[in-house]
């Protein structure tokens, strides 16, 4: 029997790597991706006074420590049963739709929008944003760099910092913003939904304008009929910050909608022996093993997820991208893994619209941002939806508010069964009877597994380097036969 | 850090030390493991203090070129000095010579000589990784003040203030009292030789008040001592006398038409009564009287001014107003004195309750001619004399409920009591009960002798009840004492017409915030406490502040006189250097570093850290610091380091006494 | 390790009571063991809890300091300073896995040479009953992956 | 622990120092033929926001990449492991190192980065001290996988437990073995400087990018090896804009339970800020925010053991000389250790708790 290791995978916001296993016809027996790291916050966590889980866990993701600020913020709230004034919910919001431009233009244009900007069959060492910023014109390369300026500015006028923020506390802030702030953020956010709109242009010239690439994505490669999870608010339109998760089956029914402290009745985590990361599904369904369909409780949480999940989008402009979105894809629910690029763009547009809406909030500038805990703390579980899924903290406190056990079920984890999936399947496509193995293979697989933007630093809690893509095939002693790169040799 | 050369010396110390540790073995194993850490010659000697044991090292310094020298020998405080002065001697700087103790840490207290030796090596490793970061140090020197202050004009504080001023140099000698004097102005006789207390006393109170050295301030108190060793800036408060003291003459007119009589329970103890305007006894120095305002029907009324109608010098001065006073001394004696323990305190005694309970003091005046009943012995009513007169031992000493420590006088003054009570009341029986007689000093115990010649009876116990209610027949009417006669071995119960309760001596109220004004420390009794309890009884802790008399703790006035001329002979030999060398331990505080945060304002309790707001950062004055090293552990951003006790200096050692300096293998098993 | 274990003790003392003190006990040959090894410092405030952890971390197995009573400090209250910072390490030692009884406070006057050495010997006893420290060397980790190594593979 | 470690210990009494020394100056001398200097950034056990802080110098990286070759940068762009492996000693001019040593992988990548780089930079926290994930050094392997793999969301039955190695039926695969025990980078490898902060301030990375690109022309000097580069060097007080005053400490509060005064010295109002011992050059962030300094930046210059230092310096101005007082005043401090050793647990003395060796 053959082997194919892939240690590890590029572009990807973390550290993922991937046996392939050949039958002896060369076709695949089986694929496994291992996440290699644990840092342990479930169990450091405990001991620690309950306030601090929003700027230790936030430390799990350099990439998107808002979201654990968040999420871990919301959770000691509910510890402390305290509800902040609506002017700390909404600056927080608004922190968190900054968050969000950032996060996705990064994504978009530097990890996952490469393979359609410079088409999949490009050069890997043109795949980048340099290759990107070649082929579009330079002045795109300042307008990504401006959109991250912008936001990270809005993170730490409200955050404190750029990166790791530290002003959520139970009860809502620390601080507020001034007048002058408010106006600087406004105009920033104006310019932000240009730029959405810009980044969904863009996409529709380079990849809805070529017909390749529309095949490319109703492919079924990428294709997976599983079920998908999303915040929604109470008119079921897509949120960020606050809502009840809602589940939808793979034909689009909504199974129903869970609040925070429900999760549990939902969700739960598998464990696998060959990798540190675990592998969350449908309660309600069951675990059915890597496949999809009604049976299994495998589901996704990604962009495209929250699209699915939801009725819609909060905020006008976004809603008609969101009604194009589903009209150009053949109706709700969307199965292909590709159209995730797309969808991410739709909730970059949502995202700026909405700073845009809760910076001009009379409320905003208000400095009633605190409210003083009254309760005895005892547990609480925070949701927010991290860019690369619903992300959920749960503590339980002694009466100081010192935290006895947490739990942590983060984004990139809850799409880590169907990322697996997607693997296999690219995998089984572009190997069979034993074609000669090529890049072309490494592409693909990378294609499959890019759309879900994995972040492993979140979903191992911890984000070791990566390596740049080798395959290595072995025969069945395990001697290799053949090395490959992403370089053309 | 520059490559280093060891010297390292084991002294035998006889066999004090190589009894107990082989000096050799650590010597050699000292020059062989300790050889990379920079130790060129390792020696041990017989006695390394020793002129010759010195010279060793000079010798080493010169022909080796030694860097730094360690010393394994005895406790620093014995000998440091001498084998620094030794490095001096050879061109060395004094302070990059380590003396570690391996005897009385080692050799002394450990009984098993392998154990022993193995710790004496890691002293040494300890010492010779220390010494490493010694630097090199100058002792700061400061010039002193002429001036002394003396605080408390008791016996103690004349005799020094004499002392230093019949040297030539200037005194201020502050007292509370309108009057210097004390409590020996308060006694009629002094034991053992029954001299009269005014007549040895007076002379030196007139002498105090006619010095041209000599700034009196009584009526005064010290409130603020600012500055430093040698420099100190005192603020005095003087209080308004209400009389104008160029004009006065001290006739005491205005004493006789005071119309108001004010119980004196100062200096007569409560028997007898003064007036609001007073000087507390004739013989007073200075001999203004001071207006009690309190007590003055003007400052009460506003109405009166008879002291003025009648004072013929027109000296009273009604509108004076205190006064604050900052003098600059370079030395301080503080012989503050002592309080009565309050019996009251010991209810059963049934002082203040039972009339004819009478406390030492009170006797004192009772005796005196010049006291309220002009020397005559009687009970309350003022006019019956007592037949039988119980003298009660170590009232509120030596008994755990109130001080554990023998008052040392009691046992004398009862002496005298009885002695006294004998005279003044012929055929009078007087019983002592007593825990143990203590009469040891010169001509005590041969008044003890005279004492029982005269027929005084003692009783060995503790007094358990003095009360009037009678059970017995003969008991009516008297006081009775319920004692359980130890050497009897029985209770008894002792009818008597008087009883003397001989109380014990306490620090005066308020001794602990003093010693905070002049940084100085209490025992736990609350006396001030010596720099050494039998090298050195006279000088705190605190450099330039002496103690002298009752303030040190209970002693009789040949002690207090003796300690008074003492401390000023420390004081006059410091005067005559001129100048003080300090050891130069000292906090200073690295401005780059220095935050602002503030943390070590508040630690100082010399008040040697001062903050710079201008340039948010704080600076530690070097003549204020005493070296402690709070400030330095406490420094959150590590701005502020210790000379003589440097974090490396600490951190090598503690590597060394660890052994961790040398690569395990090479640990001896 | 030997029949017996021998805990190796590191004792802080002031300059003007503790020290003294261990003077005292040596000039009156009051007997104590030899586990312990002193450093002098001039006042126990300049105790930097850095010192014992140092000390934990290089090997002692336990640690004493001693100044001046309260009240008697020759620096009239630093000795309060190491008190309190006596009392936080209390706290922070069990969390680091260290039984507190290893670092101990004792006020000791000049002439409590004999409270001193029963406090030493009472602690070397009692830190013998706990057993060795011997926390790994720090700039050594590996020492560290030995002490855990059967735990690497859970 | 970090350059300043100013323990006279023979381990680290500068023996070290002679090679930094040279490939310091090396490094400063002309890049030899063959064009550019190289650089490469790497990250063990981090979260990834030094990247992201790196990359937030935003215009400033097209500065790197004109000076720089870059040679190797995960998130940045696609490199060879091999090409890594294949360069010669010392090829790497500068090698900022972000992360923590958490698993043989990590360890493996610090001793070939060190190989090959002439400057090899502790960059972040988790590198210079370990951070926050270094509390997981106060417990056993054992139960750090316990509270992961048993979590209430888990079902896990038969209690399963990642193995490093495992047999497939179709084979034998490997995952990177755990260490009991996060090291700092300089606790596996020699380290030139150290950068801190969690992450970095942007504004410090890009001063130091200019000083070593000023450097590699010979218009600069580079700073003495070992030393701390990007941070101040003084404490975040020094730059915090609160008023202070001398400092007594009745009670600790936690920030939920008052309203602070936004202009007052937050520890002088009982809320435990580590600003006092940690090293300036944030520009005091936290604390202008309202919420108190957390401690990223690390110990000052001279400190040996930052929590020790920290825990002197609070407990100093506890304001009470009565025992049982203390007592009540420090139950207000509820978890010393994680608020002291926040982000120094892996670079204190002891680096964590015995029960992560025993």
């Amino acid at each position: 029997m053959q082997r194919i290791t892939i240690d590890p995978i590029t572009r990807l916001e973390g550290h993922g790597k991937i046996e392939i296993f050949l039958d002896n016809e060369g076709n695949v027996a089986n694929t496994y991706f291992q996440i290699p790291e644990l840092r342990g916050f479930e169990r450091f966590c405990i001991g620690r006074p309950v306030e601090e889980m929003a700027i230790i866990t936030n430390r799990i993701c350099g990439v998107c420590p808002e979201a654990h600020h968040m999420a871990a913020a919301k959770a000691a709230d509910a510890v402390y049963h305290v509800d902040p004034p609506p002017t700390a919910k909404k600056l927080r919001e608004l922190l968190y739709s900054a968050f969000y431009v950032t996060d996705h233009t990064t994504h978009f244009y530097a990890l996952g929008g490469p393979d359609f900007i410079m088409g999949p069959d490009a050069p890997v060492a043109e795949r980048n944003i340099l290759g990107v910023i070649h082929k579009v014109g330079l002045e795109i390369g300042g307008k990504v760099i401006q959109a991250r300026k912008y936001g990270h500015a809005v993170i730490e006028m409200i955050g404190g910092r750029k990166v790791h923020p530290c002003t959520s506390i139970p009860g809502g802030l620390t601080k507020g913003i001034s007048e002058e702030q408010r106006q600087e953020i406004e105009s920033m956010g104006r310019w932000a939904i240009d730029f959405a709109q810009f980044s969904l242009k863009l996409f529709n010239d380079v990849v809805l304008g070529n017909q390749a690439y529309v095949d490319l994505i109703l492919s079924d490669t990428y294709t997976h009929r599983t079920y998908y999870i999303g915040t929604v608010d109470a008119q079921n339109k897509v949120n960020f910050y606050d809502g009840r998760v809602s589940v939808v089956d793979p034909d689009g029914k909504r199974l129903g909608t869970y609040a925070a402290n429900e999760y549990r009745d939902w969700i739960a985590e598998r464990v696998e022996p060959w990798t540190y990361l675990k592998f969350p599904y449908l309660k309600k369904v069951g675990w059915k093993g890597f496949v999809d369909g009604k049976d299994s409780g495998v589901y996704c949480a990604t962009p495209l997820s929250r699209l699915n999940a939801a009725d819609g989008m909060a905020t006008p402009r976004a809603q008609e991208e969101y009604e194009r979105f589903f009209s150009t894809l053949g109706g709700k629910p969307v199965h292909q893994r590709l159209a995730t690029h797309w969808a991410r763009l739709i909730e970059l547009l949502y995202a700026a619209e909405r700073w845009v809406e809760l910076a001009t909030d009379p409320e905003i500038t208000s400095d009633n941002f605190r409210a003083i805990p009254t309760e005895k703390p005892t547990e609480g579980v925070g949701i927010v939806e991290a860019p690369r899924g619903t992300l959920t903290h749960h503590y339980w406190t002694d009466e100081r508010g010192i935290v006895t056990k947490a739990n942590l079920i983060v984004g990139t984890t809850n799409n880590y069964a169907p990322i697996s999936m997607s693997i296999k399947k690219a995998a089984q496509t572009f190997i069979k009877q034993g074609t000669i193995v090529t890049e072309g293979l490494l592409n693909r697989v990378e294609m499959a597994f890019r759309p879900y933007d994995p972040c492993f630093g979140c979903a191992t809690h911890s984000l070791p380097g990566q390596m740049p893509l080798v395959v290595v095939i072995r025969d069945a002693q395990g001697k290799v036969v053949k090395e490959l790169s992403q370089y053309v040799d | 850090m520059s490559e280093q050369r060891i010297g390292v010396y084991v002294c035998h110390c006889g066999s004090n030390i190589a009894g107990m540790v082989d000096v050799a073995d650590v010597a050699q194993w000292a020059a062989g493991h300790l050889k990379d850490r920079g130790v060129v010659i390792a020696r041990d000697y017989k006695f390394m203090c020793s002129s010759t044991g010195q010279e060793l090292i000079e010798k080493d310094i010169k022909d080796l070129g030694l860097t730094r020298v360690v010393v394994a020998a005895c406790s620093p405080h014995l000998h440091e000095a001498t084998f620094r002065k030794a490095c001096a001697n050879a061109g060395l700087n004094p302070y990059l010579c380590e003396l570690v103790s391996i005897r009385e840490q080692d050799s002394w207290v450990h009984t098993d000589r392998a154990a022993a030796t193995e710790k004496a090596k890691a002293i040494v490793s300890g010492g010779v990784e220390r010494v490493r970061y010694n630097e090199p140090l100058e002792p700061l020197t400061v010039p002193i003040h002429p001036a002394t202050l003396i605080v408390g004009g008791g016996i103690a504080g004349i005799q020094a203030a004499l002392e230093i001023a019949d040297a030539g140099f200037p005194v201020y000698l502050v007292e509370k009292e309108p009057s210097i004097g004390g409590h020996m102005a308060q006694f009629d006789k002094t034991f053992p030789t029954l001299d009269c207390s005014a007549c040895i006393l007076t002379p030196k109170m007139v002498s105090v008040g006619s010095h041209p050295n000599i700034t009196m301030m009584t009526w005064s108190e010290v409130e603020k001592v600012e500055g430093y060793v040698g420099n100190f800036t005192v603020t005095v408060r003087k209080r308004a006398r209400s009389v104008n003291t160029d004009l006065c003459t001290g006739c005491g007119v205005c004493q006789e038409k005071c119309p108001r009589r004010v119980i004196d329970d100062v200096y007569e103890a409560g028997l007898g009564y003064r007036k609001a305007i007073y000087t507390p006894f004739p013989q007073a120095v200075p001999k203004w009287p001071v207006i009690d305002r309190e007590n003055c029907i003007f400052f009460e009324r506003g109405t009166c001014k008879a002291c003025q109608k009648f004072c013929p010098t027109g000296a009273i001065a009604f509108e004076q107003q205190d006064e604050i006073v900052t003098i600059n001394v370079g030395n301080i004696i503080l012989a503050t004195g002592f309080d009565l323990f309050d019996p009251r305190r010991i209810p059963q005694y049934g002082y203040g309750r039972l009339a004819n309970v009478f406390t030492s003091l009170e006797f004192e005046r009772l005796s005196n001619a010049a006291g309220p009943t002009n020397g005559h012995v009687v009970l309350r009513d003022g006019v019956t004399e007592p037949q039988q007169v119980a003298i009660v031992h170590c009232v509120g000493s030596r008994d755990r409920k109130y001080n554990n420590y023998c008052s040392n006088i009691c046992c004398m003054q009862s002496l005298k009591f009885a002695h006294l009570v004998k005279e003044h009341c012929p055929g009078a029986t007087v019983y002592q009960f007593y825990i143990d007689m203590r009469t040891p000093s010169k001509g005590y115990d041969e008044f003890y002798q005279r004492g029982l010649e005269e027929g005084t009876l003692f009783v060995r116990g503790r007094v358990a009840e003095v009360t009037d209610a009678a059970r017995l027949p003969g008991e009516e009417g008297k006081l009775i004492v319920q004692v359980e006669d130890t050497l009897a071995g029985k209770q008894r119960r002792i009818p008597v017409d008087m009883v003397i309760l001989s109380c014990g001596l306490e620090p005066r109220r308020g001794a602990k915030e003093l010693a905070k004004v002049f940084g100085i420390s209490c025992s736990a009794d609350g006396w001030y406490i010596e720099k050494h309890p039998k090298l050195d009884p006279i000088a705190t802790m605190t450099e330039r502040i002496f103690i002298a008399g009752c303030a040190q703790g209970p002693k009789d006035i040949p002690a207090s006189v003796a300690q008074g001329a003492a401390a000023a002979a420390r004081v006059l030999g410091r005067i005559q250097q001129k100048q003080i060398a300090l050891e130069p331990i000292r906090a200073t505080v690295n401005e780059d570093k220095c935050s602002g945060c503030r943390v070590c304002n508040e630690l100082c309790p010399y008040n040697a850290i001062v903050f710079h707001a201008d340039r948010g950062v704080s600076e530690v004055n070097p003549a204020l610091c005493q070296g402690c090293g709070t400030c330095v552990a406490a420094c959150p951003a590590g701005a502020i380091s210790g000379t003589g006790f440097s974090n490396e200096q600490i951190f090598a050692q503690l590597d060394g006494l660890l052994m961790n300096n040398i690569s395990k293998s090479s640990v001896p098993a | 390790m030997a029949e017996t274990f021998e805990p190796v003790i590191i004792g802080f003392t002031c300059n003007w009571c503790s020290y003294r003190a261990a003077d005292l006990a040596g000039t009156a040959r009051i007997k104590y063991p030899p586990n312990i090894r002193l450093i002098r410092l001039m006042c126990s405030g300049r105790m930097d809890l850095t010192f014992v952890l140092k000390a934990l971390a290089g090997g002692a197995d336990g640690v004493l300091i001693s100044g001046c009573h309260p009240g008697e400090c020759h620096y009239i209250e630093q000795n309060y300073k190491a008190m309190r910072r006596f009392q936080m390490l209390q706290r922070a030692l069990p969390q680091l896995g260290i039984e507190p009884q290893r670092v101990k406070l004792v006020w000791a006057s000049a002439a409590e040479g004999q409270r001193l050495a029963n406090e030493i010997t009472k602690m070397v006893e009692e830190v013998r009953a706990l057993g060795p420290l011997q926390w790994p060397d720090g700039l050594h980790p590996e020492s560290v992956e030995q002490a855990a190594a059967q735990e690497v593979t859970a | 622990m970090s350059e300043n470690t100013t323990s006279p210990s023979p381990q680290s009494a500068g023996a070290a120092a002679t090679p930094q020394e040279d490939r310091a100056r090396e490094a400063s001398q002309q890049p030899r033929m063959g064009g550019k200097p190289k650089f490469a950034m790497y990250w063990a056990a981090s979260c990834g926001g030094c990247e992201i802080a790196v990359l937030n110098i935003h215009e400033k990286i097209l500065d790197v990449d004109a000076n720089f070759d870059v040679v190797f940068w995960p998130v940045a762009m696609d490199a060879k492991y091999k090409d890594v492996e294949a360069m010669a000693d010392g090829e790497i001019t500068l090698c900022l190192f972000n992360g923590g040593i958490r698993n043989d992988e990590n360890e493996h990548m610090a001793h070939l980065l060190r190989q090959k780089s002439k400057i090899l930079v502790a960059f972040g926290s988790c590198a210079n001290e370990g951070c926050v994930p270094a509390l997981a050094n106060l417990s056993s392997i054992k139960d750090v996988l316990a509270a992961a793999y048993q979590s209430p969301s888990t079902e896990n039955p038969q209690n399963i437990i990642p193995q490093p190695s495992w047999k497939a039926p179709e084979g034998e695969i490997h995952i990177p073995t755990l260490k009991p025990w996060l090291k700092t980078l300089d606790q596996e490898v020699d380290v030139d400087y150290y950068m801190p902060g969690c992450p970095p301030e942007s504004s410090q990375i890009a001063a130091v990018v200019d000083l070593v690109i000023q450097a590699l022309k010979g218009q600069a000097q580079l700073p003495l090896p070992k030393s701390v580069i990007g941070a101040g060097g003084s404490t975040v007080c020094d730059e915090c804009p609160r008023q202070r005053n001398i400092k007594k400490i009745k009670k600790f509060v936690r920030i939920q339970d008052i309203r602070p005064d936004p202009d007052l010295c937050l520890l002088e109002q009982g809320i435990l800020c580590s600003g006092l011992a940690t090293r300036s050059g944030c520009g005091a962030l936290c604390p202008k925010a309202g919420a108190p300094c957390v401690g990223c930046y690390g110990p000052a210059a001279g400190t040996l053991d930052y929590g020790a230092r920290l825990m002197s310096a609070v407990a100093s101005v506890i304001d009470s000389n009565d025992p049982q007082e203390i007592e009540r005043i420090l139950d207000g401090i509820p978890d010393p250790v994680g608020s002291f050793y926040r982000f120094n647990l892996a670079g204190s003395l002891l680096h964590g708790s015995k029960a992560a060796w025993t």
